[in-house]
Parts: C-alpha cells; structure tokens; sequence
C-alpha cells in the first residue's frame, strides 16, 4: 500500500498540472465558475494525496529506522539528460522529512487559498486565468520541494520564479503591478544567476547532480582546496556554496536582495498569502536546509548565512515599524521571519568529515524547519486576513481603517490568535518555534544572535499589535461602505487558526525527527528557562508599548514621538534608501559610468569600422549600378549574345 | 508518306502559329495564335506516340495556362484597347537579328556530326499512360518520385505565394 | 521525319520564342514568347523519347514536369502582373524601370 | 506511323461496322471513320433541338403549366422552329469589336463539346475512339469552352459581356477543379483512364454501379459531381454568368443569330455530354441494371446497350432540370465559398478516404 502511494507520489504534482493544462489550454471550455471549481478540486485531490503520502512516510520511513537509516526514500528516479557518460542529469521524487513537511504545508495552504480566492477574486476578469496560474505555482513548488537532484530543484525553481512574475503583474493593467513583476523577476534572475554558476561548478567538481551525493562528506572534502584567484586565496568549498547559497539569498529577499518583496504586494493578496510569505519565499530556507551538509562543511558560508539572516530579521522588523502600507507592513514581517529562519540554519552545527571533532549542534537545523512549518500558517492566515480587510474596506493603508472589530468579528478573532503567534506568545505556535530558535542560537554560543532574535521578538510583538490595533479597534478613521465578511474568505482564515493555535504540540516532533540528513543525534533541546521567560516578556514589552500608542484607535502619541525623531523615522520609513541606493547605482555609476562609455566605443570605434567598409561597398555599388538600366529585354539580349558567342568559341 | 506530310503541314503551321504568337500586336490574338500552336504541338507528340503527354499538354497548356493568360489580358486591358505595345524600329531589327543569330549558331552546333543525332532513327514503342504513372511513382534509382515530389511542392508554394503577393494590401495602394 | 528535324523545329521555335521576348514591350506578351521557348523544349525532349529507345518513359515525363513549372509560373506572374497592374495601370516594361541600378 | 493502338478493341466494332469492313474490306477505316463522324454530327445537331423542347415542357410542367403545344405533336417542332430562325436572322457585330476573335468565340465551345462526344461510349462497340486518356482528354478538351465564354466577352466591347465572361470563366475554372478531382477518384478506383474501362468495371450487379459502391462514398461523389457540373454548365442555380437582373445577357450579350445558336446549343449539348460522363462514371454507362432476378435480367439484357445510356443520361438530364426549377440562385461570393471553402475540401478528404478504402481492401 504505502509503497503504491510512493510510486505514484508524481500525483502530487500531476494534479495541479493537470489543473493548469485544463483552464489555461481549455481543451474543454470551463466557464470561470467551474474553472474556479476545478482547480479547488485538484488542488483538494493534491492535498488529499500530499496527506496520504505524509501518512505513508511516517508509517514506513520514520517508523521502521532499521529500514531506512537515512530517513529519506527515494520514489523514483529517471535518467533524463546524459550531458557526459559520468553526468547524467536525473528527474526524480525525493522524499525526507523535510520535503514530506513541506508537501503538506504547500497543498494545504494551496488548497485553503484557493477555496479563499473564490471570495477575493470574484468578479475578477482574469478569474480562470489566476487559477490556472495558482496551479501553475503548486505545480512548481512541490516540484521544487521534492526534487531529488539540484538541476530539477533549478529547473522547478525557474519555473516557481516564472509563475510569481507573472502573478505579481497579474493586474498587468496596473503600471505599478508590472514593474513591481519585473523588478521581483529581474532581482531573482540575478541571484539564480549565481545559483547556476554554483550548480556548475558543485557538478563539475563531483559529476553529480544528486543531493544525496552532494551532501555526502566525500563531496565536501573533494571541493575542499584552496587556489589563488591573483593573490586572493579563494576556496573553492566556500566559493560553490556561497554561489548556490545566493540563489536562496535572492528568492528568499535577504538583505540587500530583499527590495523586490515589498514591491511584490502589487498581486493579489492570495497571492502575496501563498507565494511571497508561505511558501515560494521560504525555498531560500529550503535549499540552505537541503544542502546543509555540504554549507556546514563550510564555515564561512554558515557564517555568511548567520549574519546575513540575523541582520536581516533585525533591519526589516524596524523598517516595519513606520510602514503605513498593510500589507507593506506583513511584507517585512515576512523578511523578518525568513531572517530568524536563516540564522537558526547559520547557527546549527555538524560533523563532516573534513572538520572532525568540531562542535555538533543540529538543533539551529531542526528549529528552523520549525518556524517553517508555524510561519507558513500564521503567515499565511495574516495575508489572507489583510486580504479580506482589503477587499471590506478597498484601501492598503492602515491609517484609513480602525474599528473593524465589530464589522468583522471572525475575521478579527482569528487573526488576534496569528498576531499572537507571531509576537511570540505562550502558547501559541509561533511561541514554540522562536523558543527553538533562541535556544539553538544561545546553545551554539552565538550569544549576540541570540540577543539580535530577542530583540526582534520583541519588535515583531510590537509592529504586528500596531497593525492590530490600528485596523480592529478604536473608530473608523474613514467611511467603509456595505463592509460584509465574505464566507468563502473566512473559511480558510478561520481553518488556519487550527495549526496556528496547535502547532505548538509539534515542537518535539520536529526536533527529534526532522534533523540534518545523514545524523543519527538527537539534539540537546534541555531549556534554561530564563530564555523562554525572557522572550515573552519581549514580546509583552512589545504588545504593551504598542497598546500605549495605538490601543483604541488612537495615534496622537506615536504622532508626538514621531515627530520627536523626525529624521531617523524619515529614514526608516524610507526603507533606508535602499532602493534610492539601487537606482544611483545601476543609473549613476552602470549607466552613466560604465556603459556609457562602452557605447561610445561601440558607436564610434568599431561601428565607424563597419561605416567605412560599407561605404566603400556603396561607392563600389554606384560605379557598378549604371550596368542595371532594369530593363528586362537589355539584359535577355546581352545574356543571349554572350550566349552565341559562346557557342562560336566553343567550336 | 502521308505522315511525312502530316508532319511537315503540322510544322509549318506550328512555325507560323509561334511566330504570330510573338508578333501580333494584339496580344489576344497572339495568345489565339499560341492556342494554336500548342494545338499543333499536341498533335506532333500524337505522331510521336506520346498520347499522355499530348493530353497533357491540352489539359494543363490550354486548360490551365492559356487560360490564365487570358485572364491576366482580360483583367489589364480596358475595353476596346488593343495592347499594342511592341518596340519599334532599331530595336526591333536587333532583337530580329540577336535570334536569327542565336538559330544560326545552334543550328551550326547540331550540324557537327554527332552520333547521337545520326544514329538516332531508333523508334520506341508508345509510352502509355501506365508507364508514365508507374515511371513517377517509382521509388527506385530510375524513378522520378523525388521530382515530382518536388514539383507538388513547388507547386503549392507558387500558388502560396501568388496569394500573398495578389493580396491588396490596404494601408499602400490607392485604388482608382 | 527524323529527329533532326525535330531539333531544328525545336531551335526555330527557341529563336521565335527568343526574339519575341526581346520585342514585346508588355509584360504579358513576354510570358507569351517564353511559352513558346518552353514548348520548343518540351518538343525537344518528347523527340528525344521517341527515337532513342533506350528510356523513352523518361523523356515523356519531363514535358509533364515543364508543363507543371510553367503553371507555376503563370499563377506568379498573375499575381505580380495583377499588383504590378493595380501600382502602376500599365504593364509597359519600360515604364518598369524600379529595379534600375 | 498508322499503326494504331492494338491493345484494346477498336471501338466501332459493332455490327455496321463489321458489315461495311466485309463490304469494302480497302476502304473500310474511311467509310467507316465518316460514318461515325457524320452520326455524331446528327446527333449533335438534333440532340440541342429536343433537350430545348425537353427544357421547356419540364418547366412548364413544374409551375403546372403546359409549356409549347402548337407546332407540332405537344410543341416537338417549336424549338426546331426557333432554331430556323435564330439560323436566318442577321449576325450583328458591335462596333469597336474584334472580328476575328468575335467570329471564333462561338465556335468554341461547339468544337470542344463535339469533341467530348467522340470519347463517349454509347454502347458497348459504339464509340469513335477510345484513347486511354479519355478523362483527361474530355478535362482538357471541355477547357475550350471557357475559353470561347472568355474570348467571346472580351470580343463584344461591352462591359456586360466582359464582366459575364470573367465570372463565368473564374466559375468554370475553379469548379473544374472539383470536377476532376471527382473524376480522379474514379480513375483511382477502376485503375484506368479509359471511359469504356471504367463503364466495363461496373459489369455486374446494379450494386457494382459506382455510385452504390464504397458505402455512401460514392453517393456522396455522384452529389458532387451533380454540384459542379451544374456549376460548370453554368446553368441555374449557379448561373450567375447570365443572371439577367444584374448582366443581361451574360457573355452572349451582344451575340445573335447563328452566332448565338451555337452557343446556344453547345450549352445544351454540354448538359448531354455532362450528363453521359456522370452515368459513365457513376451509373454503369450502357450496361443494363441487373437486379439479380434471372428473368428481368435477360429482358434488360435484350434492350441493346445504347438505349440505356440514353435512358440513364436523360434520366441526369432530368435532374439538371429538376435542380434549376428547385434552388435559387446564389451570389457570386456564395458561388466562390462553395466551390473553393466547401466542394474542394470535401472532395479532397473524399479522395483521401476512398484511398484509404481502397488500401484496405474495403471496395464493397
């Protein structure tokens, strides 16, 4: 049985295909409604099977250790590009713990999103059309999620790429929409660009795609040596996965890739829901995870991660302080989130053999895998709430609501359990996983992490009750008409406050089993309660200060300490110019400095070269043209007598 | 005997039809007269034995092509105007003399003993029509499906084409 | 009737053929002339098939495959002669001159 | 170079035939090559004048009148009459048009329908020739007659002839097109090019007639066969070349007299040939229906061979006429859809079918 289900894992991903081939092709004409229908019911069909396979999995894999030492399973594996007798290029279906997590929380989540988008984008032209691509993305993300060599987690990669551009500029109408998409693509593609540079060079090196070998210690010794680029000593262990680890670096908006997201909230809410916070932005997280036994081999990557993500989790929860924008505001959230993902991964530490004795400490790997599963959910119901406050109340910015309380009360009470999830209170999920996180961060001694999370923790409370409050309580600070709750909508809100509220049941769970591939070591997960204490109380802090500012509606106080520092807010606001920043430099110093120049070159120097030649061929053509008179008999005539004076020579 | 003189009155009117053809001034008369003449052609691939070809010759020349050919006239020629365009005088005794000059050359050429000209008396049996479809059909080294292959080929490509070149293009041509 | 006379027929109906195209100063009228070259040909080949024994299938279907081309050749020129008519109203190659040098 | 073609039988082998060869055993091919030629001639000229009587009483009886009844037994010698007439009356030339060419158009299509007729067999030993290329020698042939329609709207220097003539012409060809393709399936499915192999692969049964053949293909090919050749005789309802409302008289517009007569009567004369084709190719030519019953059978079988051409060809005939009192006549774009976007698709994919019968073995 559970083996009949592997073989046929490939469903998971045919049904969403199938979805999207049906409504984009319509080989049968679907009217909208019954578009909309159909994708739910693959996608359901997807989720069902997703369920079944996750069952299955636990049943044999995790439940019979002595038969699978490694915990993963390969369901199949098919040749599909020989580039050289020794590189053969597979597709297959992988499953370990973590693409077996992530199978169910994307088909849920894809499923519940759907079924919300039924409400959200009624009476949408384009309805059948952002079914098909939210299947297209589903089809693409499990893809992506269960691939078993790194050249098919590229190709789904590109393609779950592919399917945001193209629901960020869903609304292509909107000019703003389409540079949003364009801005999300191009960002991304440069990050990918090293990402591939990465898989050439990790597959030159090894004459192998497969994760299981590229995770494998043997791997990591063989890239491990050291050559000089000038005089410049550059590993080249360091060298390939940073290149791979900047793939995520872009799909995963990290600092100083992180401009595109923001933007990004251009699409529809379910797509920002599912795409830009649940699931597309955490494949960053993903492949780090996914590969982390070749990253862990390498320190300076793992401290490249470490920083990377703390900083960001840190300067995108105070950017999201200031911001107005609701879903501006979840965006950054969303940063800072994968931001305490990455650094959980950047702390966790393991043997390889090519550091032996070194410390092992997989718990920052199991915790992040955490935040994952509980960030997806709560994310994710956040999104879908603004969603529907957006559609009640048609504006973005949090200043024009207030008082939704009572006009939208399942709304209002659902999302009041993911804001206290993700402010990190008892004893909701969010709670467990930032507990995990700080505990691996304090374990593995990275004392200033630790503090760094603490902190945020405490301004994530903060930013998220402002939210909160600006928009549920108080009164209305501008007129909403016919503000109505649309059931379509509230169903999936209020099925994501199921896992948002118990996932907390799974911290165990996670830390025994889902632990670096290849390590048989249960993580030391022995609390010193001071940490827990001291996280709740930052995020007590956090919802208290806010209450003070904005509980009931009111701004006058946060008004009067805006104004007290009135140019550091100035900054932030502004998202400390980094997209400013971007512009001067692609405009300023690339095309001013540098192309510019090249233009001239190009223009001048070897265009001129060609000019001249072709001029000399046009003089040449003048002097030959007075011949072509373009009178047909002229030319029969002379070809005729050339003709006959052939034949009088010839004798 | 008689088919000698068969032959030569076919030849004579053919000679004639052809030069009428090029020379009338009224290229309606000259496409009558080349109506004509493949008459006559017709009737010499009879005398040759080739039935097929001759049959060919009156469905696809004077079925299909003259046709054409008078519809092309019909379309570009007003009512009562005659198309007399021929050039005159110089030119006209040039183009006279480049092709006599051409026929006496050739017939020069041919008037080399030559073994395949001499000894050519050989006459073969009739083709028949069978031998022509089986000939045309044939795939090994003596068949001409290639060519005709080809030929179809051509031939849809030519009929593409005078589609897309006979299709007015609305936004360049002014119409009268 | 032997087959030198034949290539004689044939070559006289070439230089007809020839001289009309050198003469005629409607676009038409040139078709017309080539017409009469190709049917020059065509006689030269069906000639040739009936007194050479050796093939004479061969030389029977080349006519055919000369039939075909010149109708593809007509339905071109139809349609040039018919664009090239509506641009300019006459079919004069002398006033078609667009192609000089 | 006399040698004539041996492989098949000479088709005038029939019993005047074999007499005058046993009489005049020297000039036998002579007399014998005039009498068929002056026969044929007969048949031509009294042919028209019958079927114009035909046409006429047919139409008065569809709208229940009773058409000529004076001259003669019910009107037989009216059309006679007409053609007397029509055979005395002044040619007028128009002004500004071209003798020569205006003189020839009408024998064009005269010549090109009497030369239709040699190929038709009537009987089984009653043909003038049989060449093996009889289908196209009669698509070749029957070409003349456009040509005639085009000359002679171009030589009467009027602008009603000139547009009938084009329409006509641009009508004839391209239903020509599905004409032969028509025929082509036939010739596909007897193997041979020659009318009287095609009548004689129809020996058998009723059920052998082609157009019981290939379970309703051949149906379906003798319906489109009766398509084109009443749009390729220009008669209603495709004769849009005469619509009188919008082109008086078509490309015969300025014709008259003797000139128009043959016109006239080579249009006539076409319907016979176009209607001889169509039982040739569909309805088993002069062989007698044989129904399987031993009795019957012999009977038909006494009636000589000629007779049931004729009945077979009158019989289409009468289709001809039925058609032209029943449908309306379409517009010239109409006319153009259906030949080119209709009639030649269908037949092509007709051809494709029947080949793929005929691969299989499938010829009911």
């Amino acid at each position: 049985m559970a083996d009949l289900l592997f073989t046929h894992s490939y469903l998971i991903l045919l049904f969403p295909l199938l979805s999207f081939v049906t409504i984009s092709l319509r080989p049968v004409q679907l009217s909208p409604k019954m578009a909309g229908r159909f994708a739910i019911g693959c996608q359901g069909l997807s989720m069902l099977y997703g369920l079944a396979v996750a069952a299955a999995y636990w049943q044999t894999v995790i439940g019979q250790p002595q038969l699978y030492p490694a915990r993963s399973l390969v369901c199949f594996d098919l040749a599909w590009l020989n580039f050289s007798p020794t590189l053969t290029a597979n597709m297959g279906i992988f499953l370990d713990p973590i693409s077996v997590m992530m199978i169910v929380v994307i088909s849920i989540i894809s499923f519940l999103v759907n079924i919300y988008s039924v409400g959200y984008m009624k009476d949408d032209p384009g309805f059948a059309r952002f079914f098909a691509l939210m299947a297209l993305f589903s089809f693409s993300m499990l893809g992506l999620v269960i691939s078993s060599n790194i050249l098919q987690m590229f190709v789904f990669w590109e393609l779950v790429g592919m399917s945001s551009y193209a629901l960020i500029g869903f609304w292509y109408q909107k000019p703003s929409a389409v540079a949003a998409s364009k801005k999300a693509f191009v960002v991304t593609r440069f990050a990918d660009t090293f990402f591939l540079i990465g898989i050439i060079v990790v597959s030159f090196y090894t004459q192998s795609f497969d994760f299981q070998t590229l995770n494998s210690p043997e791997t990591a010794a063989l890239l491990d040596h050291t050559f000089m680029l000038g005089i410049v000593p550059i590993n080249l262990l360091t060298l390939a996965t940073i290149l791979i680890f900047t793939g995520g670096w872009g799909k995963s908006a990290m600092f100083p890739l992180h401009i595109w997201l923001p933007d990004a909230m251009e699409g529809p809410t379910p797509v920002s829901s599912i795409i830009h916070s649940a699931t597309m932005v955490v494949a960053g997280v993903f492949l780090t995870a996914r590969m982390f036994p070749l990253f862990a081999a390498s320190e300076v990557t793992l401290a490249v991660v470490q920083f990377v993500g703390a900083f960001t989790a840190l300067f995108a929860a105070i950017i999201a302080i200031t911001q107005k924008d609701i879903k501006r505001i979840l965006a950054f959230s969303t940063l800072s989130q994968l931001g305490y993902m990455l650094f959980s991964l950047g702390v966790a530490k393991m043997v390889t053999g090519i550091h032996p004795g070194a410390e092992i400490n997989p718990l920052g790997y199991s915790a992040a895998m955490y935040h994952v599963f509980t960030h997806a959910f709560f994310k994710c119901m956040l999104f879908l709430g603004a969603g529907a406050i957006i559609h009640a109340v048609h504006s973005n910015d949090i200043m024009d609501m207030g008082g939704l309380r009572r006009l939208m009360p399942k709304t209002y009470w659902s999302l009041l359990t993911a804001c206290l999830a993700i402010g990190g209170i008892f004893p909701f999920s969010g709670f467990w996983s930032k507990d995990a996180i700080l505990l691996a961060a304090l374990q593995s001694g990275h004392y200033i992490v630790c503090a760094v999370g603490l902190a945020t923790g405490g301004l994530t409370a903060f930013y998220i009750f402002r939210f909160f409050f600006l928009t549920f309580h108080g009164r209305a600070r501008s007129k909403f008409h016919d503000v109505r709750e649309n059931s379509w909508m509230t169903f999936s809100i209020m099925a994501l406050t199921i896992p948002t509220v118990t996932a907390g049941m799974l911290e165990h769970l996670f830390v025994s089993e889902v632990t670096v591939p290849g390590l048989a070591y249960t993580p030391n997960f022995s609390h010193p309660l001071w940490l827990p204490t001291l996280a709740s109380l930052a995020g007590i802090a956090g919802i208290s200060l806010a209450w003070t500012f904005y509980g009931r509606g009111r701004t006058e106080a946060a008004e009067r300490c805006r104004l007290r520092i009135a140019p550091v807010y100035q900054v932030i606001y502004n998202k400390f110019y980094i997209d400013e920043v971007y512009l001067f430099i692609t405009h300023k110093i690339i095309f001013h400095g540098i192309a510019a120049p090249i233009k001239w070159l190009d223009r001048h120097i070897v265009d001129g070269a060609m000019n001249l030649i072709g001029e000399f061929l046009q003089q040449g053509g003048k002097a030959v043209r007075l011949l072509q008179n373009g009178q047909l008999q002229l030319y029969l005539g002379v070809t005729t007598l050339g003709f006959i004076a052939l034949l009088f020579l010839g004798r | 005997m008689m088919s000698d003189l068969l032959f030569y009155g076919l030849v004579t009117t053919l000679v004639l039809l052809s030069l009428l053809a090029v020379s009338l001034p009224n290229l309606l008369h000259g496409a009558i007269a080349l109506i004509g003449s493949f008459f006559a052609t017709a009737a010499l691939y009879i005398m040759l034995q080739l039935e097929f070809v001759a049959l060919s010759q009156i469905m696809l020349y004077i079925g299909g092509i003259i046709i054409f050919m008078l519809i092309i006239i019909l379309l570009t020629s007003g009512l009562g105007q005659e198309n007399r365009y021929m050039v005159k005088g110089r030119r006209r005794a040039a183009g006279a003399g480049v092709s006599a000059l051409l026929l006496i050359g050739l017939l020069l050429t041919i008037s080399q003993p030559s073994e395949t000209l001499q000894k050519a008396t050989l006459r073969a049996a009739p083709v028949t029509m069978d031998d022509i479809g089986f000939r045309l059909m044939a795939t090994n080294k003596n068949g001409f499906i290639i060519p005709f292959e080809i030929i179809s080929i051509l031939l849809l490509v030519a009929l593409v084409g005078a589609v897309v070149i006979a299709r007015r293009d609305n936004g360049q041509e002014q119409e009268s | 009737m032997t087959l030198i006379h034949f290539v004689v027929l044939s070559l006289t109906l070439c230089a007809i053929g020839v001289y009309g195209v050198l003469t005629r100063r409607n676009l038409i009228g040139i078709l017309l002339s080539v017409e009469v070259i190709l049917n020059g040909a065509n006689i030269n080949f069906a000639a040739f098939a009936h007194f050479r024994a050796s093939d004479p299938a061969a030389g029977a279907i080349f006519p055919i495959f000369v039939m075909a081309v010149s109708g593809c050749e007509m339905a071109v020129a139809l349609a040039i002669i018919i664009s090239m008519y509506r641009r300019k109203k006459r079919l004069d190659v002398y006033k078609l001159e667009e192609l000089n040098g | 170079m006399n040698q004539l073609p041996t492989n098949h039988a000479f088709p005038t082998h029939n019993a005047i035939g074999e007499l005058i060869r046993h009489l005049f055993p020297g000039g036998a091919v002579y007399i014998n090559g005039f009498l068929t030629i002056a026969s044929l001639l007969l048949l031509v000229s009294i042919l028209p004048v019958f079927l114009i009587w035909l046409e006429r009483k047919v139409a008065a009886h569809f709208q229940a009148r009773l058409g000529p009844m004076r001259v003669g037994y019910h009107g037989l010698l009216q059309s006679t009459a007409d053609g007397l007439k029509l055979i005395f009356k002044e040619v007028l030339k128009p002004e500004g048009a071209d003798t020569f060419v205006f003189f020839l158009a009408p024998t064009l299509p005269a010549t090109a329908t009497f030369l239709v007729m040699t190929i038709l067999p009537f009987d089984r030993h009653l043909q003038v020739a049989d060449p093996a290329g009889g289908v196209v020698y009669a698509l070749g042939v029957s070409s003349l007659s456009i040509l005639g329609i085009l000359l002679a709207g171009w030589a009467s220097n009027n602008k009603y002839s000139l547009l009938g003539a084009m329409r006509s012409g641009a009508q004839m060809i391209s239903f020509e097109i599905s004409l032969a393709l028509i025929m082509l399936l036939i010739v596909m499915l007897t193997g041979t090019a020659s009318l009287r192999e095609i009548v004689l692969s129809q020996n058998g049964t009723i059920l052998d007639w082609w157009i019981f053949k290939l379970p309703f293909l051949g149906l379906i090919a003798f319906v489109m066969y009766m398509i084109s050749s009443t749009a390729e005789l220009n008669r209603a309802p495709f004769d849009i070349s005469e619509a009188e409302s919008e082109l008086t008289g078509g490309f015969a517009t300025e014709y008259s007299g003797i000139s128009f007569a043959m016109f006239f009567f080579a249009e006539f004369v076409n319907m016979f040939v176009s209607a001889g084709l169509a039982t040739t190719f569909f309805l088993g030519g002069f062989l007698a229906p044989q129904i399987g019953i031993g009795a019957i059978d012999a009977a038909f079988n006494f009636i000589p061979g000629f007779i049931w051409f004729f009945l077979k060809t009158f019989l289409v005939i009468f289709l001809y006429m039925w058609f032209r009192w029943t449908f309306p006549r379409v517009r010239v774009d109409q006319l153009m859809y259906l030949e080119w976007k209709m009639l030649l698709p269908a037949n092509l994919v007709l051809l494709m079918s029947s080949g793929f019968f005929l691969a299989m073995g499938w010829i009911l």
